[in-house]
């Protein structure tokens, strides 16, 4: 199943900006308004665009179920690892990466890859639910 | 008493301990220090600059934390509810 | 033509198919080119939506770019016509070419926003759908052609048909003047399919 | 000054193809109302806020991007609906229909 010609060109040509939107509200999270879970679904949706209009058959070999799955429950652990690392520096969900300087883009410790994790994971959450619903037709 | 009959004791239970716990708890508004004007005066603390990702990623990591494992438990859940049973 | 007998007929006209998508493929760029292409474009796109010269901000804005760009090389710059040096190409395309178009497709959308006033006030519509040529063979340079024709005053494109020598559009006409293809397809298409030849093939 | 212009001439534009939509006959005539009055008035009311907004110039640069967007995907969507209401059987009012006498 395949949309025309115009839609899935259209797609093509806004998806990378898209894509790149989203890793900024990831990256910058703790500067603009934002975060990971926007930062995610938009990911999501700019996957979701290309499959909707290409077709999912089509787009098999680029992007895959199984990867997503990988990604999702790596991340989830990588958060649980990443809370509990302030342990050793003290307290659990202890910020323990220097905290730099105020409102440039590397500070604010571990909070960006706080972002970066919840983003990447709940992307990758929506596209399983994406492949689940998927599975009917 | 029959496994239906335990389950609904058990609900019966936490839901009274529930209440015997969250009931008597002090829901007034108290005048000398409200939360976000800590918050507003302790921002240097946290060292970024979108207070909401302070107070989400910094003072309340916790409650973020559990919320993206809710999350993964939804993702879970949907897909096993959803699967094709014929196949 | 009589005198070729009709199983070598067919041959011929493979053939003629294979050496025109030949010529065609041949025309795109090479694959760091289009990568190079995309990065820059994207660079642009996360300057002004970072909005700040900060050092640190470049240095991040061009990794990132840069891996997107690895991954996404053949989303917009796949039908871009290989000709000349890539520099200088890049940018005319930016300096010259996106200026002119734009100023082109702001006055057709004020005229075709008002020819619409006009017509939802009298309702003097003659509609029908039409069928015309198009000398562009690249989807892109169709989509963003089918695009601009659903902006400018009275027309929407319906569907596109790309063949490998001859690509069709029909278009919805709300106002039908003529019949005719040749003459309807330079009323419909104006001066913005002469510009679009710059850049795709 | 000049941002008022452009405010009201949005405002108006998209009444009109308020208007557009209610009166035209069919779908596809419709869809000519919604789409170019949608595109037009969001754009000039972007232009606007460009004027108005009390904002560095690099800052002010991030409103052509909400127009690149809508005059990128706008379009795009009027084609979509309009395929779609041709396919699945909706019969265009007017003089000549060369879509369905071809086949599709």
């Amino acid at each position: 199943m395949m949309m025309s010609n115009i839609v899935r060109t259209t797609t093509k040509m806004v998806s990378p900006f898209l894509v790149t939107y989203s890793i900024y509200i990831m990256l910058y999270g703790h500067l603009t308004p934002g975060g990971g879970f926007q930062a995610g679904v938009i990911l999501a949706v700019s996957i979701i665009l290309l499959m909707t209009a290409h077709g999912s058959k089509n787009l098999e070999e680029k992007v895959n179920e199984t990867w997503f799955k990988m990604i999702e429950n790596i991340m989830a652990i990588s958060i649980l690892i990443m809370v509990s690392i302030g342990l050793v520096f003290g307290a659990m969900f202890y910020n323990f990466l220097h905290r730099g300087t105020f409102g440039l883009p590397i500070s604010g410790g571990m909070i960006p890859l706080f972002n970066i994790f919840v983003g990447l994971k709940v992307g990758a959450g929506f596209m399983v639910i994406y492949y689940a619903l998927l599975r009917w037709f | 008493m029959t496994a239906d009959n335990l389950k609904r004791l058990v609900a019966l239970l936490l839901v009274l301990s529930l209440a015997y716990v969250l009931l008597p708890m002090e829901y007034s508004r108290s005048d000398d220090m409200v939360s976000y004007e800590h918050y507003v005066e302790n921002w240097e603390e946290v060292g970024v600059s979108n207070l909401v990702m302070g107070v989400l990623a910094d003072w309340r990591l916790y409650d973020s934390v559990i919320e993206a494992m809710i999350f993964f438990t939804g993702v879970l859940g949907s897909y096993l509810l959803l699967e094709d049973e014929s196949k | 033509m009589s005198r070729i007998p009709l199983y070598l007929k067919e041959r011929i006209e493979e053939v003629n198919k294979r050496a025109l998508l030949d010529s065609f493929e041949s025309q795109k760029l090479p694959r760091w080119e289009k990568t190079a292409i995309t990065w820059f474009a994207l660079m642009i796109f996360w300057m002004v939506v970072s909005a700040s010269f900060h050092w640190q901000n470049i240095l991040i804005g061009s990794i990132v770019t840069f891996i997107v760009s690895l991954l996404m090389y053949d989303m917009f710059t796949g039908d871009i016509q290989s000709s000349g040096n890539v520099v200088i190409k890049t940018l005319r395309i930016l300096l010259l070419y996106i200026p002119q178009y734009i100023f082109i497709m702001a006055f057709r959308l004020l005229e075709s926003n008002l020819k619409v006033m006009k017509h939802a006030i009298f309702l003097d519509i003659n509609p029908g759908i039409v069928k015309i040529d198009s000398d562009l063979h690249s989807q892109t340079g169709l989509t963003i052609l089918a695009n601009s024709i659903t902006l400018t005053p009275g027309t929407m494109t319906i569907d596109t048909v790309r063949k490998l020598d001859e690509s069709k559009l029909y278009v919805h006409w709300i106002d039908v003047e003529t019949m005719d293809r040749d003459k309807a397809g330079s009323m419909i298409k104006g001066d913005i399919e002469e510009w679009l030849k710059n850049i795709f093939w | 000054m000049i941002e008022y212009v452009f405010l009201l001439l949005g405002v108006i534009l998209m009444i009109t193809g308020s208007i557009g939509v209610l009166r035209f006959p069919d779908v596809y005539t419709r869809l000519h109302a919604s789409t170019k009055c949608d595109t037009g008035g969001a754009m000039s009311i972007l232009i606007a806020l460009t004027i108005v907004a009390e904002a560095p110039m690099l800052i002010k640069v991030k409103f052509l991007i909400l127009a690149f967007l809508i005059a990128m995907i706008n379009p795009m969507i009027a084609h979509a609906i309009a395929r779609g209401a041709h396919k699945s059987g909706v019969e265009p009012e007017g003089i000549i229909d060369i879509y369905a006498r071809d086949g599709f």
